[in-house]
């Protein structure tokens, strides 16, 4: 059923096996460990990276319908995710937790986008450059919903003493977080240098490109071993939140490329969509829910995102959404 | 004279330096990338860093007792809302 | 209520931490990459965490006297065995 | 038994390593990328490590009165020249 | 009457535009930081890098009287500008202050230098590689005509119970600070290994050359968020001084145009020497002033430099001094 | 007698000249400091590349009788260098002393072993790449040997109340410790990609072959500031230690060579080889030691191969014992 070929493929490429192997490092208790702030390091130049050069390829492909529409539809989605992931997290949690992992699964994840356009470029799948627009722009309709949720049905319990977040920090939070500013930024940035011909592109190409592959392999690492500590602690959160962590991404990313399919994308940037909307936020929602909802655990919404579904995508969900797209979307 | 030590989350320093200078404190020092576990059953780590919400901040601040006091009344809004534990002892300039 | 501070390798941390936990504190802080002298002569250096023997942690725990002393029980095998210090003073919360 | 915390700029830490070695301090901590405010009003910054003028260093000596009262000697002109705070506390060994 | 298209030309690169984006995070107020201590390796590999690469270029053009005369005339504006940087400084602040800025301004600013180099790349305009032995000799003349203003107008001032600082740590703090020393050692093993024929030369040029752009523009970007918080706190240091850091740059290029002229520059290596006057230091001097002068109030030497003369050499300087040197030298 | 052309093509290379760099800093006090964790990161990077390199290279090879007789030579002179070793240092110092520095030498010294192999590169003669291999493979036996003697010969001392460590601990430190998980690891991760066919292969050299030689001459610069403070603390250690820290990589790597000819290797592998014996570990065996050997002083095992066996090394023995190979093996 599941095509063979197609997941040893995709696990046998340099990051995937470096993502096990530091989940390897964990499991067998050796004290390897890619000291802070590296990790911040790798995690700063692939948003650059990524950035610069989707702005690059938008201006390439210019500001068309199907690049509105393309973006448009991941907007919808990170607003339309945490709405439902909500209600099905009410059932055992409280309004906070509930919000925050909702938010959490509404935004993405920059890295397993980064991995899946690796992918593509393996496989010689071409793909719409222009998607990581619709990466930088899915965090903060998340945020934002989230933290509406949390406003509408948590206000009861907050105690009079306490201190008030308003809206503008929300929307602070939500559009000028580190990530979101920095990726957003570097695409602005690829787009104008773009503009004033290839000379600045090629030069700068050298960093953004021929270095990406390797220091997405080394920051994978770095994952492999996060995502084996954080899936330690998931243990204690219950079988619930365990099912919700594999199946969410699931019903995400079929949902995405049905939408996909209406849409009309071509193979590869449906994948891209689909993982944009199977993945969980680890960057910006983050932090954007530790300041607005701090009752929130923030150990719930980190471990469920990084410990299973970032390598359930990684591993599992690359191919295989890939496998439904093809049997979907006929190729280009 | 008193050594007050708040540690709590990174992301609350900013907050924390207004309460501080608006206390009238001699002056203060923050040290980075402390981790820990707390009342919040959190157990923050270095490792965590990349997902912005950092690690905590452990400041000192050595003032006079009346500073103190003004401190006390200040930093407990603060940690009720954010988490976050501040420790008041005594020492003496060399 | 009392404030321990305990400084010692950062190798042994993984056993300090499963020693503070088992005495039964509320909390507990870490700072890393810490260097010093001590009575085994040694001179730590951050230069020297590439050799993977690392620096010295700051461990603070702001405690009970009960668990001060559960504390004390538990932490001096330790020191005896791996070198490293610890010291308790009195604090009182916010 | 005392405790005396020295914080001052990086760039003076190995004088006043020579100064607490003459002191016969039975060893002393250091942890570094402190930041913070002083009397001379200055804001140290971590993004500032990148001029060379560094952050604080935060000093830790855990010693005897004796050695604390050389210290104090010691300590005084130094921080009077180049700036930075050094306060004395009790504590014991656990 | 400003070349509206060269000026364009310079903002529009990756490094200048990544430097805005940094001077926009701190405006808006987002949380985005480079954490220490990756700026420093940033920092240290431009240097290691430079050097090396002027190096070669030494060992290239040999040690002729061009080198000489541009490195000697070098070496004579970082000895003269604090000169009259002082009498106009004493005017409003005290010896110590007045020395310490005076100090910065006859220094330069390594990276003001590397972007004015990588902006000539752009252009394509030839410029002489040696010039880089220029930028390794103006921190050492800078610091110590500094201190020779302290030792002779300040000193009644010093309490007598104070610790002293001998000349001899004036002069280590002149040569062997870590920057001055990474610069010139590498100078040095360029020079070597360049004599040693090509091959050592080509299998460090990888690493020294096609990764620089990149470093440069990340630096770039973490020099914008310093810059930009600096330049709040320039504003306290009222409008004398805000003058000074804009107006001084502009005085000390004008003269070292005019002096590029009479030893007959070509119009690259003039915009270098210009751009190397109108710098003003922020790797050497704070350092070597915070040791011997701690009288200065760091804030004043550090903010001059990072928060106004430093953007605006980058941004207004580099294409305005070209536009002058356009019409003062005749193309090569 | 020694072949100075040789000597000088080792020394004038931008790797050992960076290092001379780092050392004279130290000299002469300048406050130069590639601060924590940067070392780190070129330590983990050269690890993986290195790693991931001699993996692709196993697998072109295959697992021959040659690689197993080269690989198996490499474990049995980790396990005797540590005995003889051992009975020479127990005339002067105690059994925990003694062991954890027969330990060090027995096993080896990675960057030693990369140096090795750049300086073949630059000499264009062949070497088998699979040796990284028996680098590999190195650590984990002379640790074992180091605390056996431990055990036998120095029990009685310990204390009652003390905690002990049992033979469990002992194997994890030898074969978990982070340095060993992570070389293996990368080459178990190579061997895996390469079997996929050449494009990971080529994806990732990009990023572990055109940045080697200069994260490699960086790494160098910080390892000469390590070991010139090093050699400071050694010559507290005395006469008797010092002269260990030379004659014993002569001795090692002699006998090295001579077990090389005998097994027929080829002049490039046999350095690899001599340099593997020769070597002294900093990495992995220091930190098991701290665990298991408490009693023993960190500064002297780790100031001995530092200190001086690692300069010496890099600076004389590697054209010095290419020079004897020379004279016994012929030219391929
Ligand atoms: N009893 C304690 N002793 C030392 N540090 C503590 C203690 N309790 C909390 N902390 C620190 O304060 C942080 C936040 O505490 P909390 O909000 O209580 O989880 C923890 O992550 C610890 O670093
Ligand atoms: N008297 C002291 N005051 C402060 N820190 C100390 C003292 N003694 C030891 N230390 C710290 O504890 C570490 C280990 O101590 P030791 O095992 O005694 O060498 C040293 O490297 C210092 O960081
Ligand atoms: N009252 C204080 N409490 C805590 N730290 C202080 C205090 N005063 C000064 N410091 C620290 O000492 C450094 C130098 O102080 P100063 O020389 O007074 O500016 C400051 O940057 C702070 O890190
Ligand atoms: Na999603
Ligand atoms: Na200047
Ligand atoms: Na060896």
């Amino acid at each position: 059923m599941v095509d063979t070929a197609l997941a040893l493929q995709n696990i046998l490429t340099p990051p995937v096996l470096f993502f096990f192997l530091g989940m390897l490092a964990v499991l067998l208790g050796s004290d390897l460990e890619i000291p802070a702030p590296l990790p911040k390091l790798f995690s700063l130049y692939l948003l650059l990276a990524i950035g610069f050069t989707g702005g690059v390829q938008l201006e390439r492909s210019g500001l068309s319908l199907t690049v509105l529409l393309s973006v448009g539809a991941a907007v919808f989605m990170a607003s339309v995710i945490p709405l439902y992931s909500f209600l099905i997290l009410r059932t055992r949690l409280d309004v906070y937790n509930s919000a925050a992992i909702a938010a959490a699964y509404g935004s993405t994840s920059a890295v397993t986008y980064i991995t899946a356009e690796s992918f593509l470029r393996v496989l010689e799948l071409p793909y719409d450059g222009f998607m990581v627009a619709a990466l930088a722009l899915m965090e903060s309709p998340a945020i934002i919903v989230g933290l509406l949720l949390v406003r509408l049905l948590g206000r009861s319990s907050r105690k009079p003493g306490q201190e008030k977040v308003g809206p503008g920090a929300v929307l602070h939070e939500a559009f000028l977080n580190s990530s979101v500013f920095l990726l957003i930024g570097s695409l602005l940035v690829g787009f104008l240098v773009a503009q004033q011909g290839p000379t600045g592109v090629q030069k700068l190409e050298i960093f953004t490109d021929k270095l990406f592959y390797g220091v997405l392999t080394f920051f994978l690492l770095d994952m492999g071993l996060v995502a084996a500590r954080r899936l330690n602690e998931l243990r204690r959160a219950g079988p619930f939140l365990i099912g919700f962590a594999v199946l969410m991404p699931l019903v995400n990313a079929f949902l995405a490329i049905g939408l996909a399919a209406v849409l009309g994308m071509s193979q590869g940037t449906a994948l891209l969509f689909a993982v944009l909307c199977a993945g969980s936020s680890y960057i910006a929602v983050p932090a954007a829910m530790r300041m607005t909802v701090p009752e929130a655990n923030p150990s719930l919404y980190i471990s469920t995102g990084l410990g299973l579904t970032f390598p359930f995508n990684i591993i599992v969900g690359i191919p295989l959404y890939l496998q439904v797209i093809k049997t979907v979307i006929p190729a280009g | 004279m008193n050594r007050v030590d708040v540690i709590l989350s990174e992301r609350e320093l900013e907050r924390l330096v207004n309460v501080i200078d608006s206390c009238g404190t001699p002056g203060y020092s923050v040290a980075r990338h402390v981790t820990g576990r707390g009342a919040h059953g959190l157990v923050a780590s270095e490792a965590l860093e990349v997902t912005g919400l950092g690690t905590n901040v452990h400041v000192i601040i050595f003032c006079e007792e009346p500073v103190t006091e003004a401190l006390r009344t200040a930093l407990r809004p603060l940690l009720a809302y954010y988490g976050g534990v501040a420790f008041v002892s005594t020492c003496e300039p060399v």
